[in-house]
């Protein structure tokens, strides 16, 4: 089993979510996040003091899958979260092990 | 007691009264979120002990009472507890309630210090210091400027200009030069946490505020009336004048620079309050904008951690404000006890009168302010461990968090 | 009606409908995140009914037509829709602007009971609650107090010490014990979501409470003066009182407690707030922050789940603010119709008076109050299913969240 | 001036005031995190930069002053820096207090439309519009209205139903469909990201709106207590007919339902504040809550993008209340140069007035407001680019952050 | 080692917490996420417009924790944070190497 | 390729951004979490009422990284993030595959 993971930015959680959708999968885990990178932060000036903030605003998806459908998934996400634009983001994949929906105790495949 | 009269001071009060939570919004707002709380209960210590002192003795020292009008340097102890003031006597309760409005002003003065010393002053320090430095400094000050003899020799400040603003500004530079900086400052500095609510407050400081200045009238009089229309005429422009500088600066309007410009031509309008009058209050708001946008500078220049601008936006404030009555105060419609401005056919002399009853503030405060904080730091010490102020102070000093989330 | 008087009347009939909004954020920030719209929403509700409740039938039934002032225990439907009343009369709308600043009182006192139910309690019952309890609980009490049975026989009760807070105080006391405790609770408690709302729910009430109490002078008046001044006064002491109580008890000045403690002193003065004088609003103070202070405790002790301390508050408070009239009441100032207590030299005869009126109040609203609840309760039900209380009341009753935080 | 009239109407000014803050909370509640500055500096600039026009020369062009009440259309340049005005003259400062008070209305008028263009418009191109629009729309209409050649055939607007709120609501009509959608609605829309901001700023509008529209009888008089009366029950009536309607409709009582309800009555409320009486101002309420809570319907099926229902609840709350005085005003109370209602034994004479009073300023304030707009778009541009719409306009045209939670 | 991750309902966090401690678990670290999946997300409506808001407040946690015991502290997870109830959430194991404690040095079991 | 994630205590956040951009490290993802552990909570007393909180706020960072490079950023993380007291946190290293850059498509080493 796998956890796909992908860091995009904000704005694009509807559009990703709506694709993940109907790419079939059934479950996603969203949290808010704030990511360093080749993207700059930005400054804000208060009373004349500036203040560098480094980070952006990202929002991180975690998705558990079927080893066979994870490519497709992060084709999906790949193509959904891409503006062209410094910042896009990025995904990853690590593998998930004895995945166990708690309601039930189905196991694995069955699980997500 | 004229009815009207009444009614206009006890709303006036209650006014001053609501301005020291607005004041603990707008630091707290600017604070980080580890300190909010930390900055809160600064200035609801003021709300708590600082009417207790006045009433029992800080009131009685401060000369307010017409039989002390003779003494200049300080009250006296004839009137500790209220002893013989009531409703029932032919003012109808007029000196009373004088009295409750003065005690706004004695709760609102130490409260400004706080935005100076936050993120690291140790709170039973600070609740020490407000009573003391109460009846040190603002109870002494204010009896010099009010019927005191700087007053008596002719220099004017309508709602608290030298006594107030000036007083507590130079006091808060006092205290963060004792304390020292606050850890990292200012090669790290933090945006404000929570801007709405620093906005909230300024909201309510402007609100009451027309109950500080034009309350300053004592009765809803013409001056009242002038002092009013002076206090929206100078926030507006001195949050003008600062939003337009920075945009022209670094770019953009902001909304703690309108913030700051309208508590900073409240401020300056303070003084001159019922002594100005046409156009008067808006080249003393524009002026006032203009310049603490650049004084609030001034910190990162000489090095002073004061860290939400008392000495900037206040003492700076009160003292622009203080000197440009020497140029605009019009005693036309004020009665000729005052004296006029440079620009309304008086010479130098109130100017004069300005600088001076301003740089005896300045020294006095000063001096006795750095001792009481000295005699503190020497004693139960003034500032937190450095652990408290990593982790912030709310939960050390106050075992409270701001914000609880996950509940 | 004097201009003085109309004006002092409007503004703290005003005044007083602010810290309705104030009391909901008060007790809203004490609340968690996933209940704090049910909680305005309670208050908010209160703002909504009553006023249009009062206009139609309440004010009628309360007896405070002069018309009706023989009447002991209600007062007539003579005036329901306000019928004959307006500001043509020779009065210039003194009766009508009284109506609507007790119209205001009206608004609050079913709101205070709020605190006691959080978090549980159906919006629907509380919806049905408010209106009937209005009618059969607050509307008698009042008259019984003011011009009735209770207030004929000479107990005193300046601002509503007993007719609002005894009495809403005591009817938390009676919803608790019908509703339930919280899931969870005593183990489990739950730290304020957001204190800063607190804090500032608190300086809306104390700055609102200028109006309740001074306003319940009817005019600006030298009785006025003493009630703002005693305002002042009380708060602050009970503040501090109860800030150092937990200081020397837990280890910290806290926020919250300096709030509840501004609160406590405000209920405890209120009853007295025309009635006494010098330092007596400074003792009261005291006694009613330490007092309370301790009596929050009470609700764990005794297992009622009084949620914001409703109890502990209000109906404490009030019952020592009404009660320490009986010691502190001083006629001198406010009339010999007025008797005095026990340290200004009258006996214990006002004492007994104050005792009666607040036992006659307790026992009629408790009861009563249990009543309405266990109708409500087997008819449509009074308490949210345990999904709701779990997931939280806002979603559930109000699809509403309070914060929405990606978008 | 009697010094009650003068405390009144100085309070009032002050609670006018207060209500630009709390209506910057009320919309930046309903706003989402990212523009929430942008809202609130939209509003804040109004309280900078309307006070300064309005005393250099938008006072004398609404020829409020005696010396222009001949004038039809416009006053005149007479005025322009306040000159001759003081508080010397035998009015002891009436007519400036009076400066004051309206210049509190020439602030909120133009804040009311930023709720309509919310979360797209560039900070620059309103800077430039609120002094336009302040010159070219609010002033005439202003004068037309209050003593021009609307008001002289007969019209009636107590405290600014047709001048301010019809004004304002159309206008905000007229930028919206220059401006053009925000993307992605109507599909997406934004839940408000801060609820209990937005029962702050509605308890804070209740409670300025008594000034305002209290206020507005100029004194402390009898018809002031009726309009405060008014004030309090059409705005209950109207929150409570809203909130049942959506309990009807969807199934819940809604926090935000209470809120626009509120501000449906007292918008509704506010032409007819002093000219009805009784059972008057509960119809009206319960007339506007029902119409209002459908008419913010309205932007999706007629697909113009009314962010936060400037047009719904300001134009058309302020239409039905202006019309309805054509049914309930009731002359007895408020002198005979006032006509009576169709329901007060009056014929259709006034509502034709209100019908014509209202159109010509609905042609009017359309017509221009679009023309400022287009010019807008056509220069310097009137919306941001969809990056900075994306992003949020707090970062790109304020560069700064409403929360930062980090640190 | 493995680290173990889970999303349940926020309400069972002290549950689940008490649950693990009684397990000899010794430190977990808690995020609050947005949850999608087979539990319905819900309606809010304001003055009449429908939001629909697909997420659902979860809380998730993670614990690092030796490769013997994490088949007993996925148990202790399901039993504690079972309501039976859709909406439940997920447990799963992913691989952790190279844990090391900050403050000592220590690595791996002697790090959790 | 190698996912390192780290908890650290908050105010070591600046400190250990700057240490690893120093190290060559162009991109980080944080994210605000609450941490149980040996650093015990602390007491919150609200009129009189204890309340226990359990969770400290702590800082949680995610860096992709190359194989070869893990270990020394590793070492940099743990070096900044160490102040000797309890709560210092943990670092640890899970196996990812397949990260892709959003915005170009790059893969693995090239897309971090
Ligand atoms: N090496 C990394 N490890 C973890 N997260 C990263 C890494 N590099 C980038 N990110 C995350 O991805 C986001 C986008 O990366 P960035 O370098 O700004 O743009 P891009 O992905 O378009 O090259 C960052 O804000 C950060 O959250
Ligand atoms: N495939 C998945 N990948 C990641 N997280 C998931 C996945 N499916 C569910 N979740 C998480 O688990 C939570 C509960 O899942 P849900 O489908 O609602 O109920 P259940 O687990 O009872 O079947 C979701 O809110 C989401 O946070
Ligand atoms: N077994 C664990 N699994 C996941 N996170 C842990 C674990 N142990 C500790 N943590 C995280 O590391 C933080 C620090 O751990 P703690 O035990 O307090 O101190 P130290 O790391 O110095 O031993 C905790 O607050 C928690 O966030």
């Amino acid at each position: 089993m796998k956890l796909i993971t992908t860091i995009i930015k904000p704005f694009k959680l509807d559009d990703v979510k709506a694709a993940l959708k109907d790419a079939g999968v059934q479950g996603i885990t969203v949290t808010e996040v704030q990511g360093f990178g080749r993207q700059a932060g930005h400054t804000e000036v208060y009373r004349g003091t500036e203040y560098t903030i480094d980070f952006v605003p990202k929002v991180k998806l975690e998705v558990l899958a079927d080893d066979a459908d994870a490519d497709r998934i992060i084709g999906v996400i790949v193509e959904t979260a891409r503006t062209g634009k410094i910042g896009d983001g990025k995904v990853w994949v690590t593998d998930a092990g004895h995945i166990v929906r708690i309601r039930t105790g189905e196991l694995d495949s069955d699980a997500i | 007691m004229d009815t009207g009269d009444a009614a206009w001071v006890m709303v006036s009060a209650a006014l001053v009264l609501f301005m020291t939570p607005g004041l603990a919004l707008f630091y707290g707002g600017m604070d980080r979120t580890k300190n909010v709380l930390n900055m809160l209960m600064m200035n609801f210590w003021c709300l708590l002990i600082v009417p207790v002192v006045w009433v029992v003795v800080g009131y009685s020292l401060s000369g307010q009472n017409p039989a002390d009008f003779d003494n200049k340097f300080l009250g006296s102890l004839d009137f500790i507890g209220l002893k013989g003031m009531g409703i029932g006597g032919e003012d109808g309760g007029a000196l009373l309630i004088t009295m409750v409005f003065l005690g706004m002003f004695a709760v609102i003065t130490p409260a400004l210090i706080s935005g100076a010393v936050a993120d690291r002053m140790k709170f039973s320090a600070w609740a020490i210091f407000v009573p003391v430095w109460l009846l040190l400094v603002f109870v002494p000050v204010f009896k010099w400027v009010y019927g005191g003899w700087l007053g008596s020799r002719g220099s004017q400040d309508f709602a608290g200009g030298t006594a107030i603003h000036v007083n507590a500004g130079i006091a808060a530079l006092a205290m963060v030069l004792v304390i020292g900086k606050r850890k990292g400052w200012p090669q790290e500095g933090h945006p404000p946490h929570n801007m709405p609510m620093v906005m909230l407050g300024t909201g309510i400081l402007w609100f009451g505020w027309f109950g500080f200045n034009a309350g300053s009238a004592l009765g809803a009089s013409g001056t009242a009336i002038q002092a009013f229309l002076n206090t929206f005429v100078a926030a507006a422009a001195a949050g003008l004048a600062w939003a337009v500088t920075e945009k022209l600066r670094d770019g953009h309007f902001t909304n703690l620079g309108a913030a700051s410009g309208i508590v900073a031509g409240l401020v300056a309008i303070t003084p001159g309050a019922g002594f100005v009058s046409g156009m008067s209050p808006l080249y003393i708001g524009l002026i006032a904008g203009v310049v603490c946008c650049f004084a609030v500078g001034l910190k990162t220049k000489f090095g002073y951690d004061d860290a939400l601008d008392v000495v900037g936006v206040h003492m700076v404030g009160g003292l622009v404000g203080s000197l440009l009555i020497g140029f605009f105060s019009s005693p036309d419609y004020f009665g000729t006890e005052n004296k006029a401005g440079l620009f309304e056919g008086g010479g130098l002399g109130l100017l004069g009168e300005q600088a001076l009853a301003n740089g005896a503030t300045l020294i006095y405060s000063f001096v006795v302010t750095t001792l009481i904080a000295l005699a503190l730091k020497h004693t139960i010490g003034i500032r937190v461990d450095d652990e408290t102020e990593q982790n912030g102070l709310d939960l050390a000093e106050h075992a409270e968090t701001a914000y609880h989330g996950t509940n």
